[in-house]
C-alpha cells in the first residue's frame, strides 16, 4: 500500500467514473467494481493515487469505470505494464484487473513472474471461466465438458489450478471471493491492498451471458474451514485439492516485497563517464 | 613509403590465447599516445574457447570503419581460422605474422600474397616464467607499429595493477621479447604522427554510448530481457541508472520488457529497453499500444543477421522494415539511427528527447558493428536534449488526455495528480480517452498522432550532408562511416560526392530531403540489406529527382570503403 | 550423491569378457568424444592426447576380443554390460574437462579411471566363485596396474600447472 | 420509378429487437426467391443489448459492396442509433418507417430530408399473441420490396420450424400485420425482376468461404486464439475439420498459435491459423521463423481498425504494411489478398496451395467487411489448387534439407522418412541446415528463399484487371468491389476507367503490373487507410507510368462505390 | 510413446550425429545428450521416429546433436511447436529439449499450458539457473543472491518451483535428474517417455562457465526418499517444500493423454457445403 496519506470520510461513489459500463445487465464484473470503490474508501485513498491496470476483456474494461488512473492495455500484458509503474512510483498503490482468459491463458507467464518478483501490488482475476468479450470460448479455468462453438463437446483439458500456481510462483497472498458478496470482497480486497507484496485475489465472476450456469455459484460457495495459513506446504496441498469455492485468505506469506530504491535523480551525470575516460 | 593517416592490425588465436586483449591493450596504448581508434571482435561459435580475432585501425582521426585490407596481421595461432573467411582480408602489402606451431595459416592469408614472416610466440613465451604467447605478440606489433616498451609498460602497469608484481613482470618480459623478436622484420606502413588536440577523448563501445545517451536525455527506468548484441546497453545501464536514482529491471520476456517500459513511462518515468531482431518481433504489438495510447518510449535494437534467429554476432541493417511499417494499424512513430559509435550517444539521446517531446514511441536503429565496437572518440559536447514531456498543471474541469491541441502534442496528467485522472487506452478514443468507434474521433485521434510528427520542426539533426558533387551518396545509420571515406577517396580521384544520411528515419523530412538533393544528378544508395530496404523505402516516400543506384548486400562481411569507393567510381 | 550403483553381475567367463570388454570401449568413446571437444575448443595438445588415449584402450579391447575367440564379446556386452549411477568404470569423467585444460589434466583423468577399472576387477577378484573368472579377472587387474604405472610414468613428464592454467583473458562469447 | 438493379434497406434496433434477425429473413427470403443479397450487421460497444443495425443491400447481380445510401430505413427502435452515425447514410430519396415509441429518430435521419412514415410497430405487436415488433418490420419491408406472404411464411415455417407452432403462428400474424401496415405506404424504389439462373447459389460470410477455401486448399490443422472480427473463421472450422480428419488446437495465446502450426507442417499437415492486427503483431517472430526454415503455413489475418486494440468490429486496410514489411531481417513471404465474400474462398485456397508450393509462410489479407458479411454467391468453381509440396523420396546418402535447387525449392523430409533426419532452423544455415555463419552460405540461402518466390510463375490469378480507359484505379481487397461499381458509373457518365487489383500483394510483380498499365494516363490509388499504406507500397516497388492521385482515408465507415466514383470524376 | 515398431539391438551412439556440440567442455549439456541417446536406445525406437524440439539456449541446440527429426525453432516455444506436430502425427515419440531461461522465463506460459493439455510428449528442461548462451544473467530458478553483470549483488527475487508448477497445471509425470548421472537419467527418460500424457523431466545440469559453483551439485543431489507418489496434495506438499536436489521420479499421475482422433482424410469434401446451400 501506498504511502500517501489518506483522505477521510470517502464514500464509494467518488471512486465512480460517469462512465456507463457495457457490461450485460446481470454480469458478475459489476459487483466487483463495488467491491473495487467500497474497498478503495474503507482504505480512503484519494482516488488520483491509485492506478487501476488491465489487459482486454469484459473484467479488463473496469479501470475507466473508477475515478482512479487507469491503463486499459493490450490483452495479457498488464502484470508486467503494472511492474514498470509500481516500481518507479513506489508512492502509488497499483491494482491490476484481469479475467481467466487475459490473466491465465495469454497473460500466464506475467502471472508466474510477477508473483514471483513480489512487488507490492494487488492483482484480482475476475473468474468467469470463459472468454465473455470474444463470446464464449474455453478459458484454462473452464471445464473440460464445456461445450462451446470453438470446442464442441468441450476440450477435454483440465482446469489449471491458478491459486497453487500462486504459490508455486512466490505470491505472498492468496484469496478467493465471489462476486455475489461485495462486502466482503471489498474487505478482502482492502486486506489484499493492506498486505505488503504481491497480492492475489481470484473473484468468481459469473458470465450470465455465456455461463448461465454460473447462477448456481451462489449455492457452492463456502467461506473456507480453516484460516489462512502462511505454510507453503499445508497450502500447496490445501489449495491442490480444493474444489475451487472455498472463500477468504487463503494464504497469508511474509516475504519482504520487492523494491529497488528509487534514489535521487537530480545526480551530476558526468559522474558516469569516469569509465570511459583516457 | 611515407606515413599513413590510418593502420590496420588484425590479431587471431584461439580460446585462451588472449588475441582480444592483446588488441585492446594496443589500442589503448595507441590512444594514450594520442591516436583514435576503432576495435571491433569477431569470433566462433563456441561460447568459451573458440577461434577469435580482434581487428584494429588505428587512426590520427577519429575511425569509423574497418579497413578494406590489414597492414599487419599476427596469428597466435590459426586454429580454424578458415572460419573468418572474408572478414580478414590480406594483401600483397600485408605483413604476416605467424607462429609455426600454431598451425596452417588459412588461405584468406595464404592466397592473398602476403608476406609471411615466422615468429615462435609460444616457444618464446614458454622461456619466460608466466610469459604468454599473446605478450610476445603485443611486443612485436608494438615495436612494428612505432609505440616504445615504455608506452606500452605503462599501459601494463595500469591494466595489470591488481594481477600482482608476477604477472606484471611476466607480461613485461614477453613484451620485451617481442619486441627483440620484431627488431629484424621489415614493416613499410607507418602510422602518422597523431594530431595534437585537447579534447578530452573516452574510450568505448556504440552500446555503452548509447546506454549513456539515454540516461542524459532523461531515461531512469529500463527493463531488459538479454539478446546478443545488445545484452551490454542493459548491463551498463543497471550499475549505472541505480546511481542517478533509477531502476532497472530484468523482465521475463520481451513483452513484459516493453509493457513494463510503457508502465514506467505510464507514472512519468522516462523509459527504455535495448533487444535486437527477435525480441523487436516480440515488441511490436505493445509498441503499437504506446503510440496510440501515446505514451513516450525508448527502444533501442541493435541489428543483427536475419530473418529469424539468424547470425546473431553479425551486423546487418535489415530491421528497417519493422522499424518503419512494423505496426499494424496506421501507427506513425519515430525511428532514428546513429552513425557511430559516439554518435550513438547523440542520436539516443535525441530519441529520447523527441519520444519526451512528442509522446510517442522511438525506436532506434543501431548495430552489432557499432554497437559492439570499441572505439576512441571525442568526448561528446553536452546538448540541451533532456526529455521534457508537457505535464498537465492545474487541472481544472474534465481534463482531456487527448486533447486536440495545435501541435497535436497534449499534456499528460500523470497519476497522483489530482483531478487528471484519465485510463490510457488503445482502443480508439475520444479527446477524454473514452473508447469511441465513431469515424469522427477516430479520424481526429489519427490526424492528431500523425501531425504532431509531421508538423515538428527536427532541426538539422535530422541528416548528415556532407560535400557537394553531384553524385549523391544516400545511406544511414553505421555505414555513414564507410561511405564518408568512400567520399573522401572519389575526391581525391577528383569525383566530387555528396553524402546525405538521415539519422531521423521516421517521420521522412521530404522537404529537407529534395533540397539536400538539389543539383543532384546521379543518385547511389548504399546499406547492408539483401532486399534493398532502405531503396525502396526511399522511393516509397521521396521522389528522387536523378536516376538511382541500390548498392546492398547482406552482411555478415561488413561493408567497406573500398566497395562504396568502386561503386562511386562506377556510378560517374 | 551415493555412489552405489547398479552393475552388471557376472556370472561366467563369458560375462567377465564382455564387461571387460565393454569397459574398455566405453573407454574409447569417452575419450574419443573429449577428443572431439577439444578440437572444437582448439586445443590441440590435447586432442592428441585423447586420440592416443583412445587408441591405447581401443587396444587393450582388440585384445579382450581376440581372448574371446569366437565368442561375440560385443552383442553380449551390449545385451548384460550396464553400468549404473557412476557408469562405466574407466570412462573419464565429462565434467572435469576444460577447453584449456593440459596434458597433466587429461592424465589426472586417465589415473583416475585406471584406478577405477583397477578396484573394480580387484573386487571381482575377490568375490568371484568361478576360478576361471577369477585367473581372468587377476590378469586383469594386472594390467590395470600396469596402466596405472604408466600414467604414473607419463605425469612424470607432464608437471602440474600452475594455478592460472584456466585463466582466459578474453571474454566468453555469446553466439545467439 | 424504373425498376432498379438494386435496393438497400437497413433495420435498426437496440437489443432484443431483432433488427439483425429481420434483416437475415429478408435475405433469406430475397436469395430463395432469385436475388442476391450483402448483409452486414453493425453494433454498439455492449455485449448483449446493444444498439444494433442490419445493412441489406438485394440485387439482380452479385453484390460485393454496400450502397452510397439506403433506400428503407425501418427504425424498431432508435436508442442510441445516433451512435451509427453515417454508416446508415439517408437522402431525400429515402423511405424512414418509424415506430413513435422507439424514441427519437437520429439526426443522419432527420437532417437528411428522408421521407418519415410513423408505424406503431410495438404497439401492433401488442394486438398479437406471442407477437414481436421485428415481424411486423419484416412484413412492412416484404410487402415494400415486393415480396409475397407465402414467400415470406415458407422461410418462417423453414427457420422457425423447431420453435413449435404458436411461434410460428405468432410471427405468420405479426408478418401479416406488418403488410396490412405497409399497404398505404408509398415506396418508389422497386427491385428488377431476378435473372433466372441455373447456377448453384450458397449463403455463407467472408469468413466462411476462406475456412472452407483453407480445407479444399488442404490444411487438416488450425491453431485458435480467439479475436475479433476473426474467430468466425475458427468456429467453423473446429467442426469441420474434425469432419475431414483434421484437428483444432486452441492455443493459450498467438504465439503458441503459430508456432503450433510450424509445428504442423513441420510434420506434413498443412496448417494455418486465424487473426486480426493485435494476434498477427505476436505471430511476427514465428512468421519469421518458418520464412527462415521454409515452413509453409497459412496465416489468415481479418483487419479492423487500428492501431493497437483501435475498432475491433470495424473494417480497414492497415495491417498491409506489418503483413508485407513485419518481419526483421530480410524475410520474403507470400501475402494475398481476396476481393469478396465470395473470393475468399478461392484466394485462400490459392494461398495455401503456395504456401505448400513454395514452403514458406502466406499471409492473407482480409478485413473485418469482407469476412463478417454474409452474401449469396454463386457456388465457387471446385479449383485444381490443392496444396501438394514437394517432399523428399527415397532420400539415400547425406540429405540436404535445403539444397540450392533450381527453382529455389527443395524437397522436404517429414519426420518418419528415414535418412531424412535433419533440424530445421532460425539461425543461418548451410544446405544441411547446419547452423553457420559464413557469408556465403548465407547469401546463398537469402537467394534461394527471394528466387523461389521471385521465379515462380503465379499466372493470371496475381490480379483482377478490368476495362481498359486511360485512368487506371489501382485497389485491392474488400474495394474491389466498390471500385468495380464506381468503374461502371463512370462508364455509364462516359468515362472508361481500367481498374487492378493485385490479389497477390508480395512478391512484387512489377512486369505484370507494367503490362497492365500500359497506355495509362492517370492513376488513381484507392484503399481504406489514414496513411496510404498501399500507395507507398506501389511506389517503393514499381515505376508507375503516369501521374498518381491517392484516395485514402481510415475507416470506419467503409469506402463506398459513390465516393470512388466521385474521385475518378476529380481527377478525369 | 510412439506406436511405430522397434528397432532392436540399438548403440546409443546410432542417435548422435556428426555434428559437434559447440558447448564447453565440462557443460552438464553433454551428458544430457548421453542421456538422451541411451534412453532412445533403451526404448529401441528407430531415430527417424524421434522429433527433438527446442527453443534457444545452449541446452536447446540439442536437437541437431542427435540423429533424430530436430527443430531448433525460436526462444520459448518448442512446447507450441511440438503440440502442433504430434497432435498431428501422434505416431512420432516427440521429446522437447529446454533451458530455465527458454522454458521459464520467455517460455513459461506454455510450460503451464502443456501441462494441462497433457499430450504425450516428453519435456527435458536443463536447468542450469542461468543464461548460458547469453553469458550469464539470471533465470527463474537462479539464486536471490546471486551475482551478475545485469543484476549486480543479485535480483533479490525468489526462484520459483517449476515441479509444483507443472503438478498445479496439470503434468502427468514429474520427475528430476542430475546430468552427472547420465545413466539414471537415461533410465527416467525412457520412462517418461513411455509413461502416456506429458512429462517433465527437471535435469539439473551445471554450466561450467557461468556457474563453476554447480560442480557442488554432484554432492548435493540424492535420490529421493520416498517412491513416486500419484497423489496430487501429497504430491504439492512435498515438492513445495523439498530443497531442489531430491532425484527421481517425484510424481506419476494417471490422466489419459489428450489426442483428438485424427481422422481419414481422404473424404469428400462437398459434404462441407451443405450448411451454405440456398
Ligand atoms: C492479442 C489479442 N488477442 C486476442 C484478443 C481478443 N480478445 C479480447 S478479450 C479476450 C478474452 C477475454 O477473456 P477474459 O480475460 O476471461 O475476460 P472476460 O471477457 O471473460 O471478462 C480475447 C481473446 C485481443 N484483444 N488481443
Ligand atoms: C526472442 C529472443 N529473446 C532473447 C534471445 C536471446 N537468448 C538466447 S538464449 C537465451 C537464454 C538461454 O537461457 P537458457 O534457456 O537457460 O539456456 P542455457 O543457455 O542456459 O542452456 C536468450 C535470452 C533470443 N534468442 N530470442
Ligand atoms: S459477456 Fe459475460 S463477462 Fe462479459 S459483460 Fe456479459 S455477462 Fe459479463
Ligand atoms: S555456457 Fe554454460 S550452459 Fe552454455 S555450453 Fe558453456 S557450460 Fe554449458
Ligand atoms: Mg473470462
Ligand atoms: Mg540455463
Amino acid at each position: 500500500m501506498s504511502g500517501l496519506t489518506t483522505r477521510l470520510a470517502c464514500k464509494p461513489a467518488d471512486y465512480k467514473s460517469d462512465l456507463k459500463p457495457i457490461w450485460c445487465p446481470g454480469c458478475g464484473d459489476y459487483h466487483v467494481l463495488m467491491s473495487f470503490t467500497r474497498a478503495f474508501a474503507q482504505l480512503g485513498l484519494p482516488s488520483e493515487s491509485i492506478a487501476v491496470v488491465s489487459g482486454i476483456g469484459c473484467s479488463s474494461r473496469i479501470p475507466a469505470y473508477t475515478n482512479c488512473y487507469g491503463f486499459h492495455g493490450v490483452h495479457g500484458r498488464s502484470l508486467a505494464l503494472a511492474a514498470g509503474l509500481k516500481v518507479t512510483r513506489p508512492d502509488l498503490t497499483v491494482v491490476v484487473a484481469s479475467g481467466d482468459g487475459d490473466g491465465y491463458s495469454i497473460g500466464g507467464n506475467h502471472f508466474l513472474h510477477a508473483c514471483r518478483r513480489n512487488i507490492d501490488m494487488t492483482y484480482v482475476v475476475m473468474d468467469n471461466r470463459i472468454y465473455g468479450m470474444t463470446k464464449g470460448q474455453p478459458s484454462p479455468t473452464t471445464e473440460p465438458e464445456f461445450d462451446t462453438a470453438l470446442t464442441p463437446g468441450g476440450t477435454g483439458v483440465a482446469p489449471f489450478h491458478p491459486l497453487v500456481v500462486a504459490l508455486a510462483s512466490g505470491a505472498n497472498f492468496i484469496a478467493r471471493c465471489f462476486s455475489g458478496d461485495p462486502n466482503e470482497t471489498a474487505d478482502v480486497l482492502a486486506e489484499a491492498i493492506r498486505h505488503p507484496g504481491f497480492s492475489f485475489v481470484e473473484i468468481l465472476s459469473p458470465c450470465v451471458t455465456f455461463r448461465p450456469d454460473e447462477k448456481e455459484w451462489k449455492e457452492l460457495v463456502r467461506p473456507a474451514s480453516v484460516p489462512a495459513t502462511s505454510d507453503q506446504g499445508k497450502a500447496a496441498r490445501r489449495l491442490m485439492t480444493d474444489d475451487g469455492f472455498n472463500l477468504g485468505i487463503l494464504y497469508r506469506g511474509n516475504r519482504p516485497p520487492f523494491q529497488p530504491a528509487v534514489g535521487a535523480r537530480d545526480v551530476d551525470l558526468t559522474e558516469l563517464e569516469k569509465d570511459f575516460e583516457l | 613509403m611515407a606515413a599513413s593517416p590510418s593502420i590496420s592490425i588484425a590479431i587471431v588465436g584461439s580460446g585462451g590465447a588472449g588475441a582480444l586483449t592483446t588488441v585492446n591493450f594496443l589500442l589503448e596504448v595507441a590512444c594514450a599516445a594520442g591516436w583514435h581508434g576503432l576495435f571491433t571482435r569477431t569470433l566462433g561459435p563456441q561460447i568459451r574457447g573458440g577461434e577469435a580475432a580482434g581487428l584494429l585501425r588505428l587512426a590520427v582521426h577519429p575511425v569509423e570503419c574497418l579497413p578494406d585490407q590489414f597492414d599487419l596481421i599476427i596469428g597466435i595461432d590459426w586454429l580454424n581460422a578458415h572460419r573468418f573467411g572474408n572478414e580478414i582480408k590480406a594483401g600483397p602489402q600485408t605483413l604476416v605474422i605467424s607462429d609455426p606451431r600454431g598451425g596452417e595459416p588459412p588461405p584468406m592469408v595464404t592466397q592473398s600474397g602476403a608476406r609471411v614472416v615466422e615468429v615462435e610466440m609460444k616457444e618464446i613465451a614458454k622461456s619466460i616464467s608466466g610469459g604468454r604467447p599473446n605478450m610476445i605478440a603485443l611486443g612485436i606489433a608494438s615495436r612494428l607499429l612505432g609505440f616504445t616498451t615504455e608506452q606500452v609498460f605503462a599501459l601494463i602497469a595500469k591494466q595489470l595493477g591488481d594481477k600482482g608484481t608476477a604477472a606484471i613482470e611476466a607480461s613485461r618480459a614477453g613484451i620485451k621479447a617481442g619486441f627483440e623478436a620484431a627488431a629484424g622484420i621489415g614493416f613499410e606502413a607507418e602510422l602518422a604522427k597523431p594530431v595534437p588536440s585537447e579534447a578530452r577523448r573516452w574510450l568505448l563501445s556504440g552500446n555503452e554510448a548509447a546506454a549513456l545517451g539515454a540516461i542524459r536525455g532523461g531515461v531512469r527506468f529500463a527493463a531488459a530481457y538479454p539478446i546478443t548484441p545488445a545484452t551490454e546497453i542493459l548491463e551498463w545501464l543497471s550499475p549505472n541508472l541505480t546511481k542517478v536514482g533509477g531502476i532497472l529491471l530484468q523482465a521475463e520476456d520481451e513483452l513484459a520488457a516493453i509493457n513494463m517500459i510503457i508502465g514506467s513511462s505510464y507514472g512519468g518515468t522516462p523509459a527504455l529497453t535495448a533487444t535486437s531482431g527477435p525480441g523487436l518481433s516480440l515488441m511490436i504489438e505493445a509498441i503499437g499500444l504506446a503510440t496510440a495510447a501515446e505514451i513516450p518510449i525508448v527502444v533501442i535494437d541493435v541489428m543483427r543477421g536475419g530473418p529469424s534467429t539468424g547470425i546473431p554476432t553479425k551486423s546487418e541493417q535489415t530491421d528497417l522494415n519493422i522499424a518503419i511499417y512494423g505496426l499494424h494499424g496506421d501507427a506513425p512513430h519515430l525511428v532514428l539511427a546513429p552513425q557511430s559509435v559516439s554518435d550513438s550517444l547523440f542520436t539516443t539521446q535525441w530519441a529520447t528527447f523527441l519520444a519526451e517531446a512528442l509522446q510517442t514511441p522511438a525506436i532506434v536503429l543501431s548495430d552489432q558493428f557499432m554497437g559492439q565496437s570499441r572505439a576512441a572518440i571525442e568526448r561528446p559536447a553536452d546538448v540541451a536534449f533532456i526529455g521534457a514531456r508537457s505535464v498537465a498543471a492545474n487541472i481544472s474541469g474534465s481534463y482531456k488526455r487527448y486533447a486536440l491541441a495545435p501541435g497535436g502534442v497534449s499534456a499528460m496528467a500523470l497519476p497522483g495528480m489530482p483531478g487528471g485522472q484519465y485510463t490510457a487506452d488503445g482502443l480508439t478514443h475520444t479527446e477524454l480517452g473514452i473508447p469511441t468507434s465513431g469515424a469522427g474521433d477516430h479520424l481526429a485521434q489519427l490526424d492528431k498522432r500523425r501531425d504532431k510528427l509531421d508538423r515538428f520542426n527536427f532541426g538539422d539533426h535530422w541528416a548528415s550532408i556532407e560535400g557537394s558533387g553531384d553524385l549523391a551518396i544516400i545511406t544511414w545509420g553505421s555505414l555513414t562511416g564507410a561511405a564518408r571515406e568512400a567520399a573522401a577517396r572519389a575526391a581525391a580521384d577528383g569525383v566530387n560526392v555528396r553524402m546525405i544520411a538521415p539519422r531521423l528515419l521516421a517521420p521522412v523530412q521530404p522537404e529537407r530531403l529534395a533540397a539536400a538533393l538539389e543539383g543532384v544528378r546521379r543518385i547511389l544508395v548504399v546499406e547492408q540489406t539483401h532486399g534493398g530496404q532502405f531503396h525502396r523505402y526511399l522511393r516509397a516516400h521521396h521522389d528522387l529527382p536523378a536516376p538511382v543506384r541500390a548498392f546492398h548486400r547482406p552482411g555478415p562481411l561488413p561493408i567497406t570503403a573500398g566497395e562504396i569507393h568502386r561503386a562511386i567510381i562506377d556510378w560517374s | 550423491m551415493s555412489k552405489s550403483s547398479g552393475q552388471p553381475k557376472i556370472s561366467g567367463l563369458n560375462d567377465l569378457l564382455a564387461v571387460a570388454y565393454q569397459i574398455e570401449s566405453d573407454a574409447v568413446e569417452r575419450y574419443n568424444l573429449l577428443a572431439d571437444q577439444m578440437e572444437t575448443h582448439n586445443n590441440p595438445e590435447l586432442v592428441k592426447i585423447f586420440r592416443d588415449l583412445a587408441r591405447a584402450e581401443g587396444i587393450h579391447g582388440e585384445e579382450i576380443r581376440r581372448l574371446a575367440g569366437s565368442f561375440d564379446v560385443v552383442s553380449h556386452a551390449r545385451e548384460m554390460a550396464r553400468f549404473g549411477r557412476m557408469g562405466s568404470p574407466e570412462e573419464a569423467e565429462l565434467d572435469a574437462a576444460h577447453y584449456l585444460m593440459t596434458p597433466w589434466h587429461a592424465l589426472q583423468l586417465s589415473l583416475a579411471g585406471e584406478e577405477r577399472a583397477l578396484a573394480y576387477f580387484a573386487r571381482i577378484v575377490e568375490t568371484a566363485t568361478d576360478p576361471k573368472v577369477k585367473a581372468l579377472a587377476e590378469e586383469l587387474v594386472e594390467e590395470e596396474a600396469e596402466h596405472v604405472n604408466l600414467v604414473h610414468r607419463l605425469l612424470r613428464r607432464y608437471p602440474k600447472p600452475a594455478d592460472s592454467w584456466a585463466d582466459d583473458p578474453d571474454p566468453p562469447a555469446s553466439p545467439e
